[in-house]
């Protein structure tokens, strides 16, 4: 294992370290590290709190601030937040009108913000982020898995909440951009958990894990390496097939990276992935590329596609202030 | 029977502590490589907070087991064993018998089934979890018969495909590995039958 | 080599078009690829023109924008643009205030733009960047290599560029931030040009290496993998021997990764860097933390350490809109 | 002698093409692995423009071949083979002597050294190109001299420690690695030696 670190005992707490740090004119860590917060709170607004394994950064303290996050909970790596961290949070940051949780659809964050819920004694609502498509969504299993999709929910969600939303518009709000967001991952290698040591899966030099999700989880099946041009057309295809709206609305494309994956790549693959979507007709009207929910080092991307309407558009292109993403002012 | 308490909770978490790189290579196979780290993390705060656990009377001590678990595991582990213990907590009383303690794991499962909207057969802990408890009730119960199911019935979700949790993801991938999760319960209980035939 | 691209040969052509097409409202990628401008000018300023061998990504196309350049020219991976690039560059950007070109001090990047200054007739000025302290500074040789400061430089001199300042004294002001900046790198694996197929170096498992430059050329010596906090304490330290000024300023600290090494780690290198600095009683004013200068792939990261004044911070601070950096607007 | 232009250029862009990776495999090793790949982009387009170069007289081909390398190839080289071809194309008559050669490429080698602010003995180019032409110059010049020169002063640049180029950035570390761009100045004048030698 090559990483940048000390003792693996301690890569979440001088990470946090480092990055409330880096950012303390906007946001704080709280001195337990149960929780990262907005520097300054903005009165009457509903809270809004996410949280999860660590591995995935900017996900999700990299995205409070103004316009998003009022507060998130950063697990062990890929291990879901404990309770008391989201209690603690909601402790902070409610202003009163609310909290509302966002939760990417795995089990043991499902559990862990639900057992906070019960115990805080807020008025709490919660949004469920399954926006991957390589999972078969299913009312007998756990169903699809919260991915990159959950940055577009965070983003829309939090410029609303800014314009003083209340707490069930927003749940409706959350929900929606859910449904209309549809996203799959490629892995060209496994990522290592520091504390695990080696890397979670092996893949042979010729191969890639089509439909991976951001844990460095086995995905739809193993093949070989395809070129980025076959890549994005399977990936849209199967986003597409299961993403209706996007016949008839402009969509947000969003090339997601997974953390060992640069720039140069992620491009290439937009380029990939719009020339998919152009051959069938779908309008890009907003674009993201870069790497914003990562599994630690894994190299490889996601594709995330968002039909939009105009209120999701406005929401979208609304000011924003946080570590990982910036616009407007 | 009226085992130590602290000997339990030592040989449960040593037994855990000692096994979790074990639980992790179960769960990079088909989870996300952590369930022996959640573990391990969850029985060291509980060995870090044994004084004030063992200063309770068994069903407080149980209930702060949970409590810690809950607070430190994180993961679906954390929460799911939590309520094992949390329940566990509720339903013994002081000096429980066989028959309690049957009552009280049944309870429990059922509590984890409805935390973690599962099922038996979803290739979980819920898949060596039931059984034992079903079994403590059954009348037939010995040190070596638990066990034996404990371990047969970890053995037994190899081939099972996931339902529930991380596993599920992978759907027919997930065919041909032992659940992380039951293979932990297996553990825990093999252990407490190893201390309990001990103290006999 | 894993890598989402197509063929090898179109890598650079795809990637730039995937990079215009995703940033359409603020970029243009010539026709012929030549170069990446501004798509709104903003006349009587003097432009600002940069480039270099490609793999850098975001720098510079990612830099071309309000308060940063005016237009970048890419070269093929690694390697400088050609003169005809930066000829009509400065063509298409030129407002008739003049042109300042913004050089990374490689032999390939100066003679290159050289030829382009005397082919094109017309009045152009250069900034040489040259801040790795890696490479020992000498009259006799190439002299230090230009890496992640040359980002510094481009925001400082960008920013003082949208105030009117005339080619003189932007160009005075370039020399300044180079002077007052200072970087090293290191590597945990080797970058691959696609074109090559294969890692340009190999490491060990064990193995780093230390002062690398951003095309993997190997730097002052490969060592054992040592622990976070020993390698930024080696970093500072060789960055503040060289940095005089850092004694008495504030100081920007930027942690840049090579692109291949995740935010959780970049944010625990700053951690340790800005210990370092701290123990030596240099005062942290501004930080920046991303994959902002990259070598493609490779796994590292550099330390820069800008020695800031007031000019400096208040052009550090106006607003810039790139597509890879964007605050205040 | 009256070669044909064609022929030399076909035979050295083909030599510098098929070498392509032995010399990025030289700047993998003391420089960013692209010496190969820049040089056969500039041949290549080169090639592509052949019929162009062809139709015109020696010195304005020369210069065209210059102003193609100059534009294509990019990086260190790029302007130093363009600077020896647009030089060799001023100094050159149409129809050259052996005398004339020397004097072209004594200036174009002068012109690199400007161009790059380099000297003999900095491990580059210039450690072929500057014994060759002083030897086209002495008067004991023969096919077989010169290729056995060429070869031998890239050979000698194996032991030198880099002071230009980016194997200067290596220091002592640049010592033991040929120079790529003494390499491929190598493989141009002995492939030019063995088209001449074949028309002579
Ligand atoms: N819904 C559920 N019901 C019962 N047990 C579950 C459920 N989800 C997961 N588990 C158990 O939890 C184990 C995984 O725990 P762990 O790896 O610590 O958490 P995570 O899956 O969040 O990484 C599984 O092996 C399984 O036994
Ligand atoms: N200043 C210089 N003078 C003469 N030759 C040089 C100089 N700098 C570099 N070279 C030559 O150029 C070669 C490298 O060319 P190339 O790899 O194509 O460009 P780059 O170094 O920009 O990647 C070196 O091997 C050396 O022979
Ligand atoms: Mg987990
Ligand atoms: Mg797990
Ligand atoms: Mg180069
Ligand atoms: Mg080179």
């Amino acid at each position: 294992m090559k990483k940048l670190i000390n003792d693996v005992a301690n890569v979440l707490a001088e990470s946090l370290d480092g990055f409330a740090a880096a950012h303390a004119d906007l946001v704080q860590l709280d001195e337990e590290r149960k929780f990262i917060r907005r520097k300054s709170l903005k009165g009457g607004k509903v809270a809004l709190i996410s949280g999860g394994g660590s591995g995935h950064e900017p996900l999700h303290g990299g995205f409070v601030g103004h316009g998003m996050l009022d507060a998130a909970c950063p697990g062990q790596v890929f291990t879901s937040p404990t309770p008391d961290q989201m209690i603690a949070a909601a402790e902070a940051v409610d202003q009163g009108a609310g909290v509302l949780f966002i939760v990417k659809n795995y089990e043991g964050d499902l559990m862990n913000f639900e057992m906070a819920k019960e115990m805080a004694g807020r008025d709490i609502e919660t949004v469920i982020t399954n926006d991957d498509v390589a999972v078969e969504d299913s009312l007998y299993t756990t169903g699809r898995r919260g991915v990159a999709g959950t940055l577009v929910v965070e983003k829309i969600v939090g410029a609303a909440a800014e314009t003083g939303q209340d707490l069930q518009t927003l749940k409706s709000l959350g929900e929606k951009v859910n449904k209309r967001s549809r996203s799959m991952g490629i892995a060209l290698t496994s990522c290592t958990v520091p504390a695990a040591g080696k890397p979670t899966f092996s893949l042979g030099d010729d191969e890639m894990e089509m439909g991976v999700g951001i844990h460095g989880e086995p995905g739809r099946r193993r093949v070989k390496l395809m070129p980025a041009d076959a890549i994005a057309e399977e990936m849209i295809v199967a986003i597409l097939a299961d993403l209706e709206a996007a016949k008839s609305s402009p969509v947000l494309l969003f090339v997601n990276g997974f953390g060992g994956t640069p720039a140069m790549e992620l491009y290439l693959m937009y380029h990939a992935a719009a020339g998919a979507l152009a051959r069938r007709g779908v309008k890009i009207a907003r674009s993201l590329v870069g790497s914003y929910v990562t599994s630690l080092d894994m190299a490889g991307c996601s594709l995330t596609v968002t039909a939009l309407d105009e209120e999701m558009i406005s929401f979208w292109d609304a000011p924003v202030h946080t570590p990982g993403l910036r616009w407007g002012m | 029977m009226k085992p130590d308490l602290g000997r339990l909770l030592e040989g449960v978490a040593a037994r855990i502590i000692a096994q979790a790189e074990e639980l992790t290579a179960l769960d990079s196979a088909i989870g996300d490589a952590d369930h022996g780290l959640n573990m391990k993390r969850g029985f060291e705060a509980v060995l870090a907070d044994k004084a004030n656990i063992l200063a309770k009377p068994l069903p407080e001590a149980l209930k702060a087991i949970g409590m810690t678990l809950v607070m430190k595991v994180g993961g679906a582990s954390g929460p799911l064993y939590g309520t094992l213990f949390l329940t566990l907590g509720k339903e013994l009383p002081e000096d429980p018998t066989l028959a309690d303690l049957a009552r009280a794991l049944t309870a429990a499962v059922e509590a984890i089934k409805a935390r973690g909207k599962a099922d038996f057969d979803n290739k979980t802990m819920l898949d060596v979890l039931g059984p034992v408890a079903r079994h403590l009730g059954d009348g037939t119960a010995t040190f070596a018969s638990v066990r034996a199911l404990a371990h047969q019935r970890a053995e037994a979700t190899v081939p099972m495909k996931a339902i529930k949790g991380r596993a599920s993801f992978l759907g027919e991938r997930s065919i041909g590995h032992m659940d992380p999760g039951a293979r932990s319960s297996e553990l825990m209980i093999t252990t407490l039958c190893d201390e309990l035939e001990a103290c006999a």
